[in-house]
Parts: C-alpha cells; sequence; structure tokens
C-alpha cells in the first residue's frame, strides 16, 4: 500500500501508453497540485526576502536617525565631526562586518557543538545565494552598524577621529559578533536556538535590547568614564569641580526631533523584521505584535519620562516646563526596553515596560551627572540602562503562549508563575554581556588613552572639531549683502515700487 | 482490486499534496497581508515626522520647540488613547447585523486572540487615529496652552475621531457601505479618509482657531484695531517645510495604497496599485496648480514674477488629501482634475481664512478641511463603476459617469455628518477651555515665545567657536610645522568670526 | 461503475483543491510583485527628499528656496510627463518582434486595463524619470532661470529620457538586452539604470553647466580675469547635505533591488537580496575611499589631516551610481572594487571640473555621469555568467570571467550613445534658451540670491524673542512666586539675546 509520490510523479511525466483514463486524469491533478505546492515554496522564498529587505533597510535608515539626533544634541561648532563619524559608521560596519564579523557571528560549524565564535563565510565566499543568505546579511548588517554608531554620540565633541576609527571597526569585527554568536548563533554556549538550551529555555533576547543595546551602550560608559567629560562641563578652566554642572545647548532641537521620529520610524523594521520571515500566520502574528508592543511602550516612556521631569523641576523651581530632551529619549529608551521582548510579551505589559523605561532613563540620566560622567547625547541611559531593563523585564513579563508563537520553548516570566529560570539566563546574559565589554574595550580604550590617540588636544576641543579637522564650521547662514538688496530694489519699475517681499 | 487500492491511495496522496499547497497559500497569504499592513502603518507612521518638520519650519524660531513637542506627544497619546479606548470605540463588531452608534468591545485589546491580523489592523488604525490629531497642532501653533493640547487631542483620538470611524468604516456604522443593504444602496464612498481622517482633524482646527483667535500682530494691531493689511509672520526654515512635505508625501504611498487593507490576490493588488498612481498624479497636479495660479495672481498685482513654496507645497498636500477619498475609484485623468481643483481649493479657502481673520499658522484647514470636502464630493462625481467594484464597493457610478446621484448624496450627508458632529463636540469643549484660561497662554509668553516661556530655552544655539579660540589655534597650526601659512579653514574661521 | 463514479467525484474535488491553491498562488504572487513594486517605487520616490536635502544643504543660503522649489517641481512635472507622453515613448510594446526608435502607445495611460501590474509598473518608472530629471537641478543651482528649468525638465522626462529607456530597457529597443536576438548576443545590461538614468541625468548637467557658466566669482573675478585658485563656496548646512545622503542611500534599496521587477519566485528573490548586498558594500567602500584618499591629497599638500564630509558623502554617491547597472550581476568583492575606483573616479573628475571651470555647485557631474559611465562600463569587466543567467541574462561573462567582450562592447556601445543622444539634442537646447536670455538669471539676482529675487525673502527668519520681551518676563516670573530666583531658561536667554 506505500506509495510513492515522487515516483508517481515520474510515472506520470513518463506518459506510459497503457495508462488508463483515470490514472491520467490523476496524473494531470498531481501536476496541478505540485505545481500549486512548487509555487507557494518561491512564493514564500520571495515574501521572506522581501521582507528583511524592508526590515533592512528601515534599520539601515535608523543611521540617519541617529545622525540627526546626535547632530542636533552637540555643539554647532562640533556638528560636522559627529555626522562624518555617523557616515563612516555604516560604512565601516559594512566594511567589517563583510570581511570578517558575519563570519564570526552566525557561521554554523554542522556540529551541535557549542562554539565560541564562528569561523566560515569570511568574505561571504562560501554563500551559494540559496536560503536566503544574502538578504540575512544584510539584515545583521543592519543591526551590527547600529551597535557601532551608538557610541559615537556619547564621545561626541572630544574624541578622536582615529580612535573612533579604531573602535568602531574592533566593535563591529570582533566585540558585537562574539555577543551575537554566543545569543542568536544556533551554536552559541547561552543561545535559545539549540536543542538543549540552558535551563531549558536559553536567553530570550528578540531584537536585542541585550545583544545590540547594551554592547553598544557598555562600550559607550566605558569610552565615557575613560575619556572624561567635556571642557567645562563638570570642572572648571583650573579643573576644580563646579557646584552645578554646566549643560551644554542642543545646537538644534529640529534635528533632534527628526532624528527621533526617523528611529522611531526605524524600529517597525529593528522590531518586527527580527521575526526573520512573514511567510506563515504564526510568524505574522509575531511580527504583528512586535509593531503593537513596539509603539505602545514608546509612546509609553515618552509620556512617563517627561512629566516625570515636569513634575521634579516643578517641585524644584516652582514652574511648569515641559523638556523635549526628556520627551524625545524617554521614547527611544521605551523603544530599547522592549526590544528584547516585543514578540513575547502583551500589550499592557509593553505599556509598563515602556513606563519603567522612562524612570530608568532619567534616573540613570541624573545618575550619570552625579558620578560626573559625560554622556553628549544621553546614549548611555538609553541604551546601556534600558537595555538591561528590557532584557531583566522578558524574565519577569514573558507570556508563554506568546513564547511559543515567537519559537521559544514556552517558559513563563515570572509573573505569570516561571519559577525563575528564564529571569536567570536573561539575568546571565547581562552578566555576560557588560563582562565581555569592559574586559576588552577598557584595557583597549586604556592603551589608546596613554598613546595620546583619544582625546583631541584642548584648543582643538575649545575651538569645536569642525574648524580644527574638517576644514571649516557645518553652517554658512550668511545672507545676501545689504546694498545689493538694496540695487535690487531700485533697479526694479524704476525703483519707486518695492515688492512688498523684498522690505523683509 | 489491488489497482483500485492503489489508486485510492495515489488518490490520497495527490489530496494532500494540493491540500498542502492550499495551506501555504493561505499562510502566505496572511503573512502577505501582515507584512502589507506593517509597511503601510509604519509609512503613515512616519507621517508624524512629515507633520512635525513642516510645522516647525512653518512656525517662528521662538515656537519650534513646543510645536515639536506637541507632535511628538500625539504620536504618543494617539497609541495610549487608541489603545485604551479609541480602538473599541471605533471598531468592535458587536455580531450582529444591527447598526450602531459606537463600538463597545477590545478596550485596551483584552479580547484579541492573535489570529486574523488584529494585530497589524490595530497597529495600522492607529497611525490614521494619530494623523487625525496632529492635523489641529499646525493651526494652534505659537499660542495655544501645552494643557489645552493635551486635552483635546486625547479627546479627539479617544472619542470624537472613533465615532466618525465608526459611522464609515465599520461594518456597524449607520451610513457605512460595508453592510449588505448600505443607505441609499452604497453607503459613503471614503476609501483612505479624506473625510474620516483629514475632515475631522481639519474641522477640529478650524473651530479651534475661531475661538483661540489669532496670534498676536497677525490682524490686530498693539491697541487691537484691525491692520489694514494681515501681518504674514515668515517660516523659520524652509528647508524643513519642503522636509516635511516630502516625507508626507511619501507617507501617502502608505495611508492610500495601505487602505486596500490586503494585497494576497490580484484584485487587491489593482486596487493598490491603482492608489498609487493616482496619488501621484494628484499631489503633481495640485502643486503646479496652486504654485503658477498663485504666480499669476501676484503678477497681476505687482506686476513681478515670483515662485511660491508655501503655495506649491500647500498645493501638492491639498491634492493629496483630496484624492484620499476617491484614490482607488477614480482613473487617472480623474485624479488631475480633481488635483488641480484641490490647488484652487486650497488657494481660495486660504485667502477666504484671512479675509476672515481666521488665523491657521500652518495653513492646515484649507489643506485637511477644505481638501477633504472636496475630495470626499469628488467621488460623487468622478467615481467609475467598474473600479468601486473592484474596490469592494457596490458599483454605483459618479455623476459623470450618469450616475443618479445616491453616491454624491451619501457623500454630501457625510460630509453634513462629520461637520456636525465635530462642531457639535468640539464648540462646547473649546469655548469651557477658553472660559476657564486653559486655552491660550499669556500675552507676554506669546511675545517671548513658547521655547523660552515654557521649554527651557530657545531650540536653536547657533553659537559657532570664540574668536579668541580660533586665532589661537592659528598661531599654533602656522608655528607647528615651521610654517608660515596656516591652514585654509582655520584662516576662513578666523576671518568669518572677525 | 458506480465504484468508477465516486472515484471521479473524488478526484473532481481533489482537482478542485489543486486549482484553489494553484490560482491562490498566482493570486499571491501578482499581489506580491505589487507590493514589491510598491515599496520600491515609494523608496526611490524618497529619494527626491535626499535630492532636496542634499543639494538645499549644498548652496548658500540665499539660492535654499529656489533649489528646494526645483526639486519639488521636478517631482511633479515628472509625474505630468511621463503620464502624459513619457511612458507611452518608453515603453509601449508594438506586439512585433521589429525594432523601435520610440514608443506610441498608452499615451494618458488610456489603455491600460489594470491587469497585469500595469498601474505599479507606471509608478515603479515614474520615480525613475523624476530621479534622472532631479540630477540637473543641483549642477546648475544658484544660477538657473525657473522657466529655464521647468521646460528642460519637461523635455527630459518627457522625450530625451524615454528614448533612453526604450532603446535599453524596452523588449523593442535596438541595442536591449530583452530580445530574443539581442545584440551581440547579450545586449547592453545596465540592471537598474547607471547609464539609462544617472548618466541621462548626468550628461544634460554637464552640458547646462558648459553654457551655462559658472557661478559669479567662483572662477573669475568682477572683471572677468580668471583667478588664481577657484573660490568654493561654502555648503550652507551639512547637516541638510548628511540627511540627503543618508536619505539616498536608503533610497537606493528600492532603486537596485526594485530594479528586479518581481520577487514571487526563489530567482528573483536571489536577485534583489544581492542587488541589498552589492549597493551596500559599493557605497561602504566609495565613501571610505574617497574621503580617505582626499585626506592623503591634502595632508601632502598641507601637512595636516583633515576629514572632508563632501568628499565622504559624494564618495559614498559615487559607490552607489557605480554599482547600479551591475548590482545583481558582480560578486560582492567586484561590487567593493567598483566602489573604490568609483570613490576615485568621483575625486578625479571632480578635480578635472575645475581645472576646466566647469562649475558645478554640488558635484552631481563626477557623481552621476562619471560613475554612470563607470558603472557601465564595469560591469563589461566583472559580470559573473553564473549570475547573469539569475539575473535574467544572458550568460555571457565579464572580461576579468574570460569573457571575450562582447559585453563590454555592448555597454561601451550604450555609453556612446546615451552621450550622443544627450549632447546632441540638449546642446542646441540649451544654446537657443540663452541666446534667448531665458537660461541664466541677472547678475544682480544672483549676487542678490534667488530666494529675495524671486521667492518672496530668504529661507530663513532665525530671529529669536525679543530682549526687552525677555526681560519682563524674567521679571514676572521673579515676582510671580514671591521667588527671587529667575528661572534658568529665562536667565539664560535673557543672557543671550543680551
Amino acid at each position: 500500500m506505500s506509495f510513492n509520490v515522487t515516483a508517481f510523479g515520474d510515472y506520470c511525466a513518463s506518459a506510459v501508453e497503457d495508462q488508463s483514463t483515470d490514472v491520467a486524469a490523476l496524473c494531470q491533478v498531481y501536476n496541478l497540485a505540485t505545481d500549486g505546492s512548487n509555487a507557494a515554496g518561491d512564493l514564500s522564498d520571495g515574501l521572506n526576502t522581501f521582507f528583511l529587505l524592508f526590515s533592512g533597510a528601515l534599520v539601515f535608515l535608523m543611521q540617519a536617525g541617529f545622525a540627526m539626533l546626535c547632530a542636533g544634541s552637540v555643539r554647532q561648532k562640533n556638528v560636522k565631526n559627529i555626522m562624518l563619524k555617523n557616515l563612516l559608521d555604516a560604512c565601516g560596519g559594512a566594511i567589517g562586518f563583510y570581511t570578517i564579523g558575519y563570519a564570526f557571528a552566525y557561521a554554523d560549524n554542522a556540529s551541535d557543538s557549542k562554539t565560541f565564535i564562528g569561523n566560515k563565510n569570511f568574505l561571504l565566499l562560501s554563500f551559494d545565494g540559496s536560503g536566503g543568505e544574502w538578504i540575512g546579511w544584510f539584515f545583521q548588517f543592519a543591526f551590527a552598524a547600529t551597535a557601532a554608531t551608538i557610541v559615537a554620540g556619547t564621545v561626541a565633541e572630544r574624541c578622536k577621529m582615529q580612535a573612533y576609527l579604531c573602535y568602531s571597526v574592533f566593535l563591529t569585527g570582533f566585540v558585537y559578533p562574539v555577543v551575537v554568536h554566543s545569543i542568536w548563533s544556533g551554536d552559541g554556549w547561552i543561545t535559545a536556538f539549540r536543542d538543549d538550551p540552558w535551563q531549558g529555555v536559553g536567553v530570550v533576547d528578540f531584537a536585542g535590547s541585550g545583544v545590540v543595546h547594551m554592547t553598544g551602550g557598555a562600550t559607550a560608559l566605558v569610552a565615557a568614564i575613560i575619556l572624561g567629560p567635556r571642557k567645562g562641563r563638570f570642572y572648571d578652566e583650573d579643573g576644580n569641580p563646579l557646584e552645578t554642572p554646566v549643560s551644554f545647548p542642543a545646537h538644534s532641537v529640529a534635528l533632534q526631533i527628526l532624528g527621533t521620529f526617523i528611529l522611531w520610524f526605524g524600529w517597525f523594521g529593528f522590531n518586527p523584521g527580527s521575526a526573520l520571515a512573514i511567510d506563515n500566520s504564526v510568524s505574522a502574528e509575531t511580527a504583528a505584535l512586535c509593531a503593537v508592543t513596539t509603539t505602545l511602550a514608546a509612546a509609553c516612556g515618552c509620556v512617563t519620562s517627561m512629566f516625570t521631569d515636569t513634575m521634579i523641576e516643578k517641585s524644584a523651581t516652582g514652574e511648569v516646563s515641559y523638556d523635549l530632551t526628556a520627551a524625545m529619549n524617554g521614547a527611544l529608551g521605551g523603544l530599547v526596553a522592549i526590544t528584547a521582548g516585543c514578540s513575547v510579551v502583551t500589550p499592557w505589559a509593553a505599556c509598563i515596560i515602556g513606563i519603567i523605561g522612562g524612570w530608568v532613563y532619567l534616573g540613570f540620566s541624573k545618575f550619570l551627572i552625579k558620578m560626573k560622567i559625560d554622556d553628549a547625547v544621553d546614549a548611555i541611559p538609553v541604551h546601556f540602562a534600558n537595555g538591561m531593563w528590557g532584557v531583566l523585564a522578558v524574565g519577569f513579563f514573558a507570556d508563554p503562549d506568546l513564547m511559543a508563537i515567537a519559537g521559544y520553548n514556552d517558559f513563563p516570566g515570572v509573573f505569570y508563575g516561571g519559577s525563575g529560570e528564564l529571569l536567570l539566563c536573561n539575568f546571565v546574559s547581562i552578566v555576560w554581556i557588560c563582562a565581555w565589554v569592559f574586559f576588552l574595550m577598557t584595557p583597549f580604550f586604556v592603551v589608546l588613552n596613554a598613546l595620546g590617540m583619544f582625546r583631541v588636544d584642548a584648543l582643538e576641543e575649545e575651538v569645536g572639531l569642525d574648524i580644527s579637522h574638517h576644514r571649516g564650521p557645518g553652517y554658512d547662514m550668511s545672507a545676501a549683502k545689504e546694498e545689493d538688496v538694496q540695487a535690487l530694489k531700485n533697479s526694479r519699475h524704476g525703483g519707486t515700487s518695492v515688492p512688498a517681499e523684498d522690505t523683509a
């Protein structure tokens, strides 16, 4: 009674003369059914590729978001410098991740053994194009570039270009890939994507609160400590601590808000895109849920952070004021915090994660100032602190049903009656990422510093990096010469009637 | 017998294969539609950035932080309001065929089970709700209190807008096209929301602008006497305005084609594709018409030929708003005509508002309210019956296709209904806010600008390097390499700061 | 017999099921491809915003409105021109296998029946046409008359560009790869348009720049004597330039992968995916190469290390233009080499133009014309025969893969053809405009800037709050709560305005 469908297909194709009408009809139906199934497989490839192209492109656009946010946040005299760093990040990230980063991060060793680092696909040479390899690289590159760009803002206005280039290649080429390998690769030691993950569940960091944001944020923290604050931020000319820290005004709030919106938009690629496929109902549901939780966490983070800040300021000064920096960093904090759990928490949990994310941002920002650690764009509270909170939050809020839908083992978070395996896994991932980054980056930056390659000359810092290193300031707003405007006025209609607009 | 059993087994196998194929197609269909709404919703969300840039560029430099914060909070408030109650009011299906005024299920999305695209449906609809709310921000810019703004934006996304949506886009609505027996046999055809979204936002803006009054110095002098010519406040950054316009246009490629809601079959693919074409053409025609008409008007008045960016970009936006209702049911040439008239509607209504001394800081009322009305009406004239059927409506033709006016009547009634509903609710709302002193900022604060008054300082600090520092660097650089010559960038900077 | 009839009934059911599955797959395929082109077209459209920001940032502050208006009108004019005649000239298939010079059907899209993705095909192609037109805007910025601009942009999108498209991308073209028997057996391989789009735009820009002459004070002093060193006019806002660069790069992920035109099967999915990879790598390599080469050149000249943003961003754009022709047929390492050389081509051609005293306000000629040529040629060297087959071309290898040069010859001929066609048409066109005094603005207007001369005032008004108002607020706030202390933001503002 056994029937081999493939053999039957061959039989149909062979067109034997003596087959009955019945069999011929059946063969035709078989061919039709095969066509349908093959078309579905083809469509599936196309749809998933398109989904990752869309998501990767949106994540890439986050580079523009970071560039605008950072550019708006720094003083006018350093705007070219920070934007160039953002542009080079995207480029360096591409080159570093192409040559070695992807190989270190993902290479599957075709065994079930745990490995520390991948070792295949250098320069993508062994790609054969099938199985979405090209588009997979593209999507992962966009993430790597994001991790690198986080650091740029923190060390803005005082970091040397050479140092920046060194660490961004080091970060995307080695530090970040090893973290990825441990958590997102099937070979990683703490990954959820093995048959027998640690504690039965492994680390659940869906879109990378830990892998991407903490790695970038932790590097930023180390860099900020070793690099020291900007001149005049916490200490006066003679090095005596100031009573109140001087806050340097953002040179353009318009660019900051533009950057924030672009980042939020990009996150709709970052989080839903991390479903990696959308060719079936289950992954479609996962991606859709990610869009909802991402939106809600950002909204709650923004509102919470701004109004809390308003209340704090009101109790201090008696005036009601609304701070844009608190609002936009609150939104970003909420986005970072939901990144780990976007596919495994319910909307109400996303709201709570966002609300706490807003507080985490505010608290950590004030803590840094107290510690006299200078972060030019508050990237450490947003990415490092909220990255940690996001990874931890999964341990509390993960819904076991959603875990199963998202492809994890259905371990519940503590608030769903879990006994803490998931929380433990995620806590260990935080410790691991911090330890790995601190262990590698601290000596790295110390050596750079000792060699005098880390911080710019004091005078150059005072003048600003644009004039010192980038051939002049970033803006030239000089308008038309007064005498020319006057001459134009006089030339029109014998100079008697001047158009209204020219009198401006 | 053996032959027969082999036959049956073979048939079963083929059956399984066919079932696999069909199931895979169903799965793919879910995935594709979800992805389509994710894409469209994300683009509509980006329109928040477009509005923020457009408004920021249009106001004076002293209020730029204020307006952008309002835009950011809109997105947030819209999300929270639409999550908690708005979606429930707008869409809940009561599983009966009765007409209802408002939905009452799915508060906090609690009864979602994830199937059937519910999550992504909420995401897409949220983006629309946030758009409706953000339209108002620009009109009342430079003088509206933050508290008032927060109150009305929650009220709008949580209640006013959802009721309009329920009536026109929900299967339970009283005037919807999506019932078995819609009113007049066709119901209101407002494909992507010229009426539902733009008129609702625009009408709110109109009420607010009337009650709030014009900005200081716009139509009246210090002593309250009307000025002979209204003073126009210059936009502080045209670059931001144009950036905003382009982002909005880009976002509209999610707004209109996305309203097909599905793209898993040839018919909805055709609908979405047609939307992209009509949207493009209406915007282009609106832009060109508005700008050149403005140029001709100005030329006849002053004799000088000049090209106005505000007219161009608001013309484009007016065309986009106007095509939104009919993007899936009109042909390309009709889209051109709708866009051209949209450009004129914008210009005319803008001048009418100035004549009425109603002050709209970013011309949102002519763009969204006036062109929203025009767009909804235009469907009644230009709807092609074949395209109506393809887009899923009953195939009633517009008046120009020999229709006897049912569609025009439906759409006209929807305009009256939206205006009445918004005016009825928002007028007392804003009057009370105003009486309580919660609507308009203090005159002195308005004069200083809201950024310094309420947002901890101005939005820009363009101070460059200090002159003495640059000079010092010049000396260092000149001596460092034993050179006499100073690097050109430093010399240039020294000259500039001199 | 009864058994048999049951069998037949069962078979019929299975047949229906199989048919359903196959039909669903066909439907899905339509939807997916339409969606893919909607996404890609929207991204390419957003490149208009990228060009607007890049150009706006690159010009002097006094011409910012002018250049942005041109960019906006480009999008509009492109839509109208391509709708009315451009598409008909470019694509109409005459249903014969004969070679034609120009298409002649589908004017105003009137014969579209909606099937087969016609609507979305137009949308995608329109976005490309608008890109070709907008390239020119930057080069002639700060001195070209609006009228001239409108004339040439309609001429370009309505006739010049469509003929190039017809020859290379239409099945009827004389040198196309999409015939059964293409020239030399392979035809021109210009996947996403390094030649068709970028060279056409860039060549027009080159002709225009030569005839229009340099901006006042760039190469010659007031009296017309050549300056020893050319004066470089500083970009008024680097922030806008970088924003534009990133938006363009983002848009290119629609431009290149989208040119696969379909994504409903594994093969075209692979093509699109490869395009995304090669596009990224070429841009990254172009950027890094161009900037560091520039740094080294400057260092050898001045002894100071400096990093130039213009070199970096134009290097990235140069890499993007260069990979556009071959993005689907070269391997990643070849993309890196194409990008690296693209960076050098940009730098070299930019310096060459300055030496020739040809003034390009935004360096569009080196980026689009020079790198467009390099990109088309590079295919002849680097095309991988396997990838050629996957991308749907005949599997002719590039010279470095052992090809005997047919492909290189085809692509070289396409360069000659595009240059000849554009130079032949545009030279008399611009010369006549110039003779009629319609090309270049009045010298005084140029000096004042086009914004004040033609667009009703400057693009920015950064005036902040008045000093006395801030001081008054300071007093009010200090007394209001019985406090002596003034809120820090007001005090700070008072200090700043002092």
